[in-house]
C-alpha cells in the first residue's frame, strides 16, 4: 500500500499557493501533474544522451536510441501488449484515433459501411470518425447513454441489434470524461468479436487510472496519451494488433518510415516505423516509460481504488448541495475517479471562477462532449477529478466552496 | 471574497443575470444572429427588428455564464433605438472596458464590467451577445467567439 | 559578437567523454543539442504552471494558456509572420508537411495537376507528396539538380518551362541536409508566385542556422522543427498564409479544433486551432520559444556566419584527404554549415564507427535523400554538421580522424 | 585503436572486405532475393544456382560498409554445396555469435563476427546478406533488415 500523503511530495507543482490558497487540483481528468521523477528523467536524457535516433552509429546516438526503443518496450508491457512492435508513438490520444480513423479507414471502409460510436464519446474519439466517413461514403451511428442523468450506462439491450452486419468498427472509451462512467469494455470486445468487427478503445482515462491489459480486453486498438498519466505533454501510444497494422497503409510520409525511396515510388517499413515518419518525440517517448514505473512503483490496482474511493466520497457529499444534479452512474463501483455535477441556477462557469477564488482547479464546460451535453439539455458541467495526491480534505474543501458560491447566486 | 471577485459579480451584473432583460425571441424580428463560445458551449441569439437603420426592438436567447447573460441583457436595454453606427461605437466602448479596465467615459451600467478584464478568460463571455448583435446588423447568421485574434 | 567559447558552457551534454575522449558533436543537422535555459524552461513548466490549455478557467490553465500562446507569437516573431494565427504548432517539419499536402492537397489537387518538387528533398518533403499525389491523381515532377557532385544547385535554366500551367504547388528546401546548398529561395517562391503557384519551403536546416523571415521571402508554407534549433524534441510548427489556412479543411479531429459538434457533423475553429486537435504539445512550445529567446541572444547573422566559416574550413582541409569526393557547392557563399563527403574504399558507416572511437559525432548513409544519393552514383555519405558550439580545433579532430581511418582501410 | 574496436575490424574482415569472394551476378542463377538495410541505404543481392535442394553455386553483390561486405563473402564460401536447412542452422549460429560475442563451437571465419555484438547498431549490417540469401532459398524476392523484432 503507498503511503497518499507521501506521495504529494514526488509532485513539486502541488506546494504553491493561488490566490493565497494552498493549490487543490482537481483538474486531473484534463491533465495530470508529474512527478520530480519524470520531469528529471526528461532533464537528464537532455543533459546527457540527446541525439536523433535509429539512423546514427556513435556513442549518443546509440544511447538516444536504446532509451527510446526501451521505453516502448515499457510501455508496451504497461499494457501488457505481445510485442513491442505493436506500440507505435503518437502525440496523443487524439492522434492515435486520427490515426486508426484514417489509415485503417481508408483501406477497409466504403459505401454502405457502418462506424459504430457511442453517445459518450469525446470530440477526439468521434471527429476523426465524422472526417473518413466523410471520405469514404461510411456512415455513423450510435450506442444510446441510458437516463435522464446518464446514470443508465451504455443501452447494452440493443447493442447486439446495432451491431449489424454493415458495422465494420466499433470505437468507444474506456472511460468517459464528462460522466466518469468505466465501460464494460471487455463484455463490448467479445460482442463485437463475434461478428467480426474492429475495436477501437479510447483509453486517454483509464491509462493512467487502472490495471490496462490489451491482451485480457481483447480489442484490436488502443489510444492513450501519456500527459493524463503522470507522462509529460506531447507523447502518446496506439496499440495495434500486428496482423492489423501491417495491412495497413502509412498515416504520415516521411523520414524513418521507408524501406526505400524512388522519385515516384516508395516502399514501407513494417510497424511501428512505417506510422512513425520523422524524427519521432524520443525524448518525451523515455520520460513516459518513467511514467509508467512511477505508476507501477504505486500500483494500478491501488490507484484505481484510491480514486473511486475519493469519488464516491465526492459524490456523497456534493448530493447534499440544494439543487445540484450529479452526473453518470450511481453505483461507486461503475463509476471512475471523477464527478461531474451541474446546477440550475449557477453556471459551471461562475463555479469554476469562485472555486478558483479558493485555490481549487476544477473544469467547467462541455467537456469535448458536446452532443451527450445537449442530449442532456445541458450547455456543459463541472467537473472534479481525482489523482493519487488528492485527498479526502480536498473534497471538504471542495464542498465548502460550492456551498458558498451557490449562497452568492441563490441567495 | 477578494477584490477582483467582487468587482467581476458586481450588484448590476447579477441582477442583470438573475433578472434578465429582453430575454426570448422577438416575434416581430427582422434579423437573427446566433453566436457560440466554444470552448465551454455557451449560445447567444439576438434578434433585432430594424426600423430603417435603427434598432426598433432587440431580444436575446440562449445560455451561458452570469457574465454571459448579464452582458447581453444589459446589451438589450442599450441597443433599443439606435442606429447600426451607434451600435457599433457603444461595442468599442463596451470592448476597451472589458479588456482594459477603464472607467466608461459618460455614467453607465456598463461600467460594472471593468471587473472582467483581471479575468482575461471572461473577456469572450463579456462580448458574446455583443458579437451576435454585431453580426446580426450585418445581416450574417453564426459567429463565434473562437476566432484567435479575439 | 557571441564569445563562442563560452557558449559551450551553455550546453550540458557537451561536457562528456565518449569512449575516453571529450565528445565532438558533429551530428547537428539530425538534431541540435539544448542550451540549459532550454532544458530549465521545460522543468519549470512542469513544476509550476503545468495544466490543460484553452479550456480552463482556473489559474494554471490561464498561466499555462498563456505561456503556450506566448510561445506562439515568439515563434510567429521568429520568423516574422504577420499574425500568430499563422503559425501552427506540429510535432516537425515532417507533420507540417504533412498538413499541408494532406489538407491543402485534398481541397486543391486533382487528375492533371502537378506537384513540383527539386531532386535534393529530404524524404519528409517527398512521400507526403507522393501520399497526396496517389490519393488525388496529381503527378510529380523534380528540378535537377547540377553537377556530378551536385556542386552546382538546382537548375534554373530549366525551372521558368517546369513551373508549367498544371503546376499547382512548388516544394522545396531552404538548406539541403545532405549536400549543404543553401537555396535561392526569394528567387524560386518569386518565379512560382508570377505562376500563380503556391509555395512550400522545407525549413528544417535553416530555422536554426540563419536569420528567416517568410514575409521577405514570400513564401506561403514553411514548415521546421524545433529540435534543430536548440528547441526541444516533439515540437516545431508550420506557417501559413492566412487565407490560405482558412480555406483549408481540417487535418485531424478532435478536441479544441471545433466550432461545434454534432453526432452527424461538425464546424471548425479558425486557424490555427483548426489544425491543433486534441491537447497540444504546450510545454515543449513554451520551450520552443524559450529557444527562439536563446539564439536571438546570440544573432541569427552571427551563428550563420559562425557555421558557414566552420564549414568552409572544414571543406578546405577535408580536401586534402586523398581520394575524397565533397558534395555540393564548392562556393562557401551557397554552403551552410554542413559538409558531406564520401571516400571511394571506405563506406560512411566504417568511417561512422571509427569516428566515433575518439569521440567524434557524425552521420553516416543516405540522409533520408535516398533517389538524390542514387543519382549520384552513391549509397550514403559521411557529413559532419556544425552548430554554435562548434570550434576549429574540432574540425582538426575531425581531420586526423579520418586520416587515421583511411590509412586503416587504404593501408 | 580500441579493444572492441579491433575485434570487430579482424583482419578475417578487412580481408573478406577487401578482396570478396563470390562478388558479381551469378549468370546461371536460378534464385536472386535483394536485402535492403533502409537506414543506411545499403543493398545486397544474393544468386543461387540451386541443385535440387543443395546450393550448387552462389554470389553476392551491392553495396555496404566492410562489415556488411565481408559478412557476405564469408557467406557465399560457406554456403556453397549446402542444403537449404544447414544454411539455416549456419544462419542460426552466425546470429547467436554477432548477437551474443559467444565463440562458435566448431573453428571457423565466423569467430570474426564475434566482435559486432559490442556495437549494437552494426548487427543489421552484419546480417544483411544472411536475409538475403535464407530469403532467396524460400523464393522470395525482397528482404529488409528494418523488421521492428530483428
Ligand atoms: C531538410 C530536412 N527536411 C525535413 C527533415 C525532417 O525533420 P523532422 O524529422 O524533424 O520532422 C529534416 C531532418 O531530418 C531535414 O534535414
Ligand atoms: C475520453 C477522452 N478521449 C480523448 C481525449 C483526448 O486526449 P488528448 O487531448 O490527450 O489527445 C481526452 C482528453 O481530453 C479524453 O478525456
Amino acid at each position: 500500500m503507498p503511503n497518499w500523503n507521501d506521495i504529494r511530495r514526488d509532485f513539486p507543482i502541488l506546494h504553491q499557493q493561488v490566490n493565497g490558497k494552498p493549490l487543490v487540483y482537481l483538474d486531473n481528468a484534463a491533465t495530470a501533474q508529474k512527478p520530480r521523477v519524470v520531469i528529471d528523467t526528461l532533464s537528464r536524457f537532455y543533459e546527457r544522451d540527446n541525439a536523433n535516433v535509429h539512423r546514427g552509429l556513435h556513442a549518443l546516438s546509440n544511447r538516444a536510441t536504446d532509451a527510446f526503443e526501451g521505453a516502448r518496450t515499457r510501455v508496451a508491457k504497461f499494457i501488457n501488449a505481445a510485442d513491442s512492435a505493436e506500440v507505435i508513438f503518437t502525440r496523443g490520444t487524439t492522434e492515435s484515433i486520427n490515426l486508426v480513423a484514417a489509415s485503417w479507414g481508408e483501406a477497409n471502409l466504403k459505401k454502405g459501411d457502418v462506424i459504430l460510436l457511442t453517445e459518450m464519446e469525446h470530440h477526439s474519439n468521434l471527429v476523426p470518425w465524422q472526417l473518413i466517413a466523410a471520405r469514404t461514403g461510411a456512415t455513423l451511428r450510435y450506442v444510446p447513454v441510458l437516463g435522464a442523468n446518464a446514470e443508465g450506462g451504455l443501452d447494452l439491450a440493443v447493442l447486439d441489434s446495432l451491431l449489424s452486419p454493415e458495422v465494420k468498427i466499433f470505437a468507444f472509451t474506456h472511460i468517459s470524461n464528462s460522466l466518469g462512467t468505466i465501460n464494460p469494455v471487455v463484455e463490448l470486445c467479445a460482442r463485437a468479436r463475434a461478428r467480426g468487427i474492429v475495436t477501437v478503445i479510447d483509453g486517454a482515462q483509464s491509462i493512467g487510472h487502472m490495471p490496462v491489459d490489451v491482451r485480457a480486453i481483447d480489442c484490436d486498438f488502443f489510444a492513450f496519451s501519456g500527459h493524463k498519466m503522470a507522462g509529460v505533454t506531447g507523447i502518446g501510444a496506439l496499440y495495434g494488433r500486428r496482423a492489423l497494422l501491417d495491412a495497413m497503409p502509412p498515416y504520415q510520409g516521411g523520414g524513418g518510415m521507408i524501406s526505400n525511396v524512388d522519385f515516384f515510388t516508395s516502399r514501407w517499413k513494417p510497424s511501428p516505423e512505417r506510422f512513425e515518419a520523422g524524427t519521432p518525440n524520443f525524448a518525451d517517448a523515455v520520460a513516459l516509460g518513467a511514467a509508467c514505473d512511477y505508476l507501477d512503483g504505486l500500483g494500478r490496482e491501488q490507484i484505481a481504488k484510491h480514486d473511486a474511493e475519493l469519488a464516491a466520497l465526492a459524490y456523497q457529499k456534493l448530493a447534499t448541495l440544494p439543487g445540484i444534479r450529479l452526473l453518470g452512474p450511481t453505483d461507486p463501483a461503475l463509476r471512475s475517479g471523477l464527478v461531474s455535477f451541474a446546477f440550475p441556477d449557477v453556471h459551471a462557469h461562475d463555479v469554476v471562477t469562485f472555486a478558483d477564488e479558493d485555490g481549487i482547479a476544477l473544469r467547467g464546460g462541455h467537456h469535448c462532449n458536446q452532443p451527450m451535453m445537449r442530449k442532456l439539455g445541458l450547455t456543459g458541467t463541472t467537473r472534479a477529478s481525482f489523482y493519487v495526491y488528492n485527498t479526502p480534505e480536498e473534497i471538504d474543501l471542495l464542498v465548502a466552496n460550492l456551498a458558498k458560491t451557490l449562497k452568492f447566486f441563490t441567495g | 471574497m477578494s477584490a477582483d471577485l467582487s468587482e467581476l459579480y458586481q450588484q448590476v451584473i447579477l441582477d442583470h443575470n438573475k433578472r434578465p432583460r429582453n430575454r426570448g425571441r422577438l416575434p416581430a424580428a427582422n434579423r437573427v444572429a446566433h453566436g457560440d463560445n466554444p470552448s465551454c458551449g455557451d449560445q447567444c441569439s439576438v434578434y433585432l427588428r430594424m426600423d430603417g437603420d435603427r434598432i426598433g426592438d432587440i431580444s436575446f436567447d440562449g445560455s451561458g455564464c452570469a457574465i454571459s447573460q448579464a452582458s447581453a441583457s444589459l446589451m438589450t436595454t442599450l441597443l433599443k433605438g439606435r442606429s447600426s453606427a451607434e451600435a457599433a461605437e457603444l461595442y468599442k466602448n463596451f470592448h476597451e472596458i472589458v479588456t482594459t479596465g477603464k472607467e466608461p467615459e459618460e455614467i453607465s451600467d456598463i461600467a460594472a464590467f471593468a471587473g472582467v478584464h483581471a479575468f482575461p478568460a471572461r473577456i469572450k463571455c463579456a462580448t458574446l451577445g455583443w458579437h451576435a448583435a454585431i453580426e446580426a446588423l450585418k445581416g450574417g447568421p453564426n459567429v463565434t467567439t473562437e476566432s484567435h485574434t479575439d
